[in-house]
This record gives C-alpha cells, structure tokens and sequence, in this order.
C-alpha cells in the first residue's frame, strides 16, 4: 500500500486529496505511475494529461520522473509550486 | 558555520511580526553586523483581486525549507536565519512570506536572504489560489519561468 | 520610475522602529509585493567595543544620500526607499543604519537595498570613532578597501 | 573668502572643525588647496602628511583632487567615510 497526496489543481482534477493504492508490479518508476493513474478516470486523465507539468514527491522530498517508487510510503503529485 | 545555526522555520495562519523577528535574531548577541529581512505581501494586481488562498503540503513544506536553510548556512556564515510562511486566505497588501537572515557581514545577509527567497520560490510546496473581487475562484497562480531561471543562478556559485 | 519615488532620509541620534519604516513603505498601495531591510547593528568585537561614536557632515550626509537613492530609483522599479543613519554614541547590538526598498518585484526590492548599502559605506560622509570598553578612545575605523570594491561592481551594471 | 570645514581625524589633527580662509591666487585646484594647507602649520601637516588619503567635497559634493575651486563656498576635508 502507498498513500498518494495530491495537491491544488491536481487535487481539484482528481477529486480527492489522498488516497491508498496498491500499485501493480510494473508500475516501477514515477513515470509508470503517471502513467497508470492517467487511466484511472475522467479526474486522472484531466489532472495528468500533460505529465510533465506534474511535480512529484516521494516521501516528502522532490524527485524526477526518472525515480524508482520502491519503497514509496508516500507520493505526492502537485503542480509547479507558487510560494514566497 | 552550518553547525551551529539553528533556523526558525514557521508555516501559520496568522500575521507575523517582523520587528518581533528581527529582535530574535540578534538577542543575546554582539557579533551581528547585519541583518536582512525580505517580507513579501499579496498584491491587488490593479484592483482586480480580492484575496490569495494559499494551500501547502503540511511536513513537506517545513522539510523542504529546512532543507533550503541549511543549504544557505553552508554557504554564507550567517549567525541566524528564520523563516515565516503564512497559508489559508490572505487579502491584498498583506503580509505573506518573512524571510530574515543575520550575520557578521552584510553580504552574507544579503545573499542568504535573496537565495532563500528563490528557492522558497520554486522549491517549497506551496500553491496560491485567486479569489477575484466580485468573490469568484480566479483559478490557481501559474508559476513563472523567471523564478525557475532565479533559481539557477544559484548553481553558477557566483 | 525615478520621478515617482520620494525617498526618505532621515540622521538622527535616536534608535528608529524597523516595523513602523515598513509599514509606510505599503501604507495605502496594494502594489508593493516585496519589502527589503538592511538592519546595520554595532558589533562589540569580541567584547573589546564599549562604544561607537558616529561623526557626520550635516547637510552633505542628507544630499549625499539623496543623490545615491535617486540613482536607485533611477536604477531599478521601486516605489518606496528609507534610509535613516544614526550619529552619535551608540553601543554593541544597538542599531546603526536602515535601508528598506519597496516594489512590486522581489529582485528590485533587493538589488536597490543592497545597492544603498554599498554606497552607503562609500560615498556618504559618516565617520566612526571607536571607545574601549574600559572608557578609553580606540581610534578611528580605518576605511575597508572591500568597501570600495563592492561600491565598484555596480558600474558594471551588473 | 572660503569656508574650510574638517571632519574626523582631519580635524582632531588640524585643531578646530571649521574656518573662512582667503585662499591665494595661486591656490587653483583642490591639490593646490592640500599643498597650501599643509604649510599653515603643525596640525595642518600632521593632518595632511598624506594628501592621497584626504577625500575633498565642494559644496557638499565630491571632488577629485584635479577639481579647480573657483567659486567654492565651502570645501570640505575628511577621511575615507566608514558609514554604514
């Protein structure tokens, strides 16, 4: 099991803020994941339809797309970020 | 240096006080020279916006800028750094983001300070949301690619 | 940009409020997004300083400092620029100098501080003179050469 | 007649904080001035042993020492500032 978080429009497209998922087994980058989730619904595909523009988190600290996602407890999917 | 600083990283709803953090800084000390706050504040951009709500990724956020802090303590020999970042809803002309760095020297304050501002920039997860005057949602802000590009002057060690 | 901004200068023996200089710096605009401030505090040298005394030449100090802020106004988009410098005896850990910069741009807001405070250093008449911590004259603060250099980096516009 | 003012170790050297002095004809340039000074006694060469050291303002503005003083209503003498 692996808690997704998602954030501002991500979370807006999606429809949830988080959510426990058991990924299958060739799901093994974060690539793989956008990926995946992409085909999930209506909400995924509006929120990942330009992968790239998706910034992601594992386990609180940001990674590329290239990441392995073994031993993920958490993953976080969100927008290019806006503070300051 | 990195080793014994010892940042303030706060994420609140409520205002803060900038003097009050000044103070801080330099409390208990005589070898602070100079001290730098940056205090950014939400614009009305030209009359058009009610209010910013800004979301963040509790844990992340205050990681990641810890993260960023102790980078800039390794970089310059600053005595203090403390950084305020406020969320929820936010009207024009008030404060969002405090920025405040210490040091023997003003330009490590200055550049620890600019530094911190753009990595808090493009690093931090945090995202802004308008609120138009007439009450309606203005869509979440996009991030700029200049604040991308500050970033990576950074790199250059200059 | 420059026509617009009508900066404040003030020299005076008495502390100034950090919190209060900002705060009129955003007093009704709502298009100020990044205040700066340089806080210059007297250093007790490793306990060796009693005091401070600051010498300055009325009249050319207010000129001197005007002219420098203009050319920052000049220089980049700010809409709002204090400096205030105290003279006098002043003791370890009290505040010397202050130079806060409004805009709507973080960068601006920066530059134009950071730029002050160079020329600050160089180009206004103030004189330090140093009292011991046992009552007795220290002598004048020499003049730093790396004052001089970062006054230079700005005629490369850099 | 011209109003001399001296400031910090300048004028701890020279003995007093200001002056109206009649500057001779010959007396065209700020050099001319340091030169000239330098002779009017002990704290006068005590203070300007080193004319290279002497910053120079004429009417509250910064000169070079090539700078001619006609029409000067008050130079100024100081160390290099330390303000800030």
């Amino acid at each position: 099991m692996t808690r997704l978080v998602y954030f501002a429009w991500v979370r807006e497209r999606i429809g949830r803020s988080e959510e426990d998922a058991v990924l299958p087994a060739e799901v093994v980058t974060v690539a793989d994941l956008l990926a995946w989730l992409k085909g999930r619904g209506d909400g995924y595909a509006a929120a990942l339809q330009h992968p790239n523009a998706i910034r992601v988190a594992i386990n609180q600290e940001h990674v590329s797309h290239r990441e392995p996602i073994a031993g993920a407890r958490e993953i976080a999917l969100f927008p290019p970020m806006t503070g300051g | 240096m990195s080793s014994r600083l010892t940042p303030t990283v706060r994420i609140q709803a409520e205002d803060f006080d900038v003097a009050a953090e000044i103070a801080l800084l330099g409390e208990g000390r005589a070898d602070v020279g100079a001290v730098v706050t940056f205090t950014g504040l939400c614009r009305d951009e030209d009359g058009a916006l009610g209010a910013l709500h800004l979301e963040h990724y509790a844990g992340m956020a205050e990681a990641e800028i810890a993260r960023i802090a102790d980078e800039a303590g390794a970089r310059w020999p600053i005595t203090g750094l403390t950084v305020i970042h406020r969320v929820g809803r936010i009207e024009p002309g008030r404060n969002i983001v405090l920025v405040a760095t210490a040091s023997a020297h003003r330009d490590a304050a200055f550049q620890a300070a600019s530094f911190m501002m753009d990595y808090l920039k493009s690093r931090a997860p945090f995202w802004k949301k308008e609120e138009r005057r007439d009450g309606t949602t203005g869509g979440w802000v996009d991030a700029k690619e200049s604040d991308e590009e500050a970033t990576r002057r950074w790199s250059r060690r200059s």
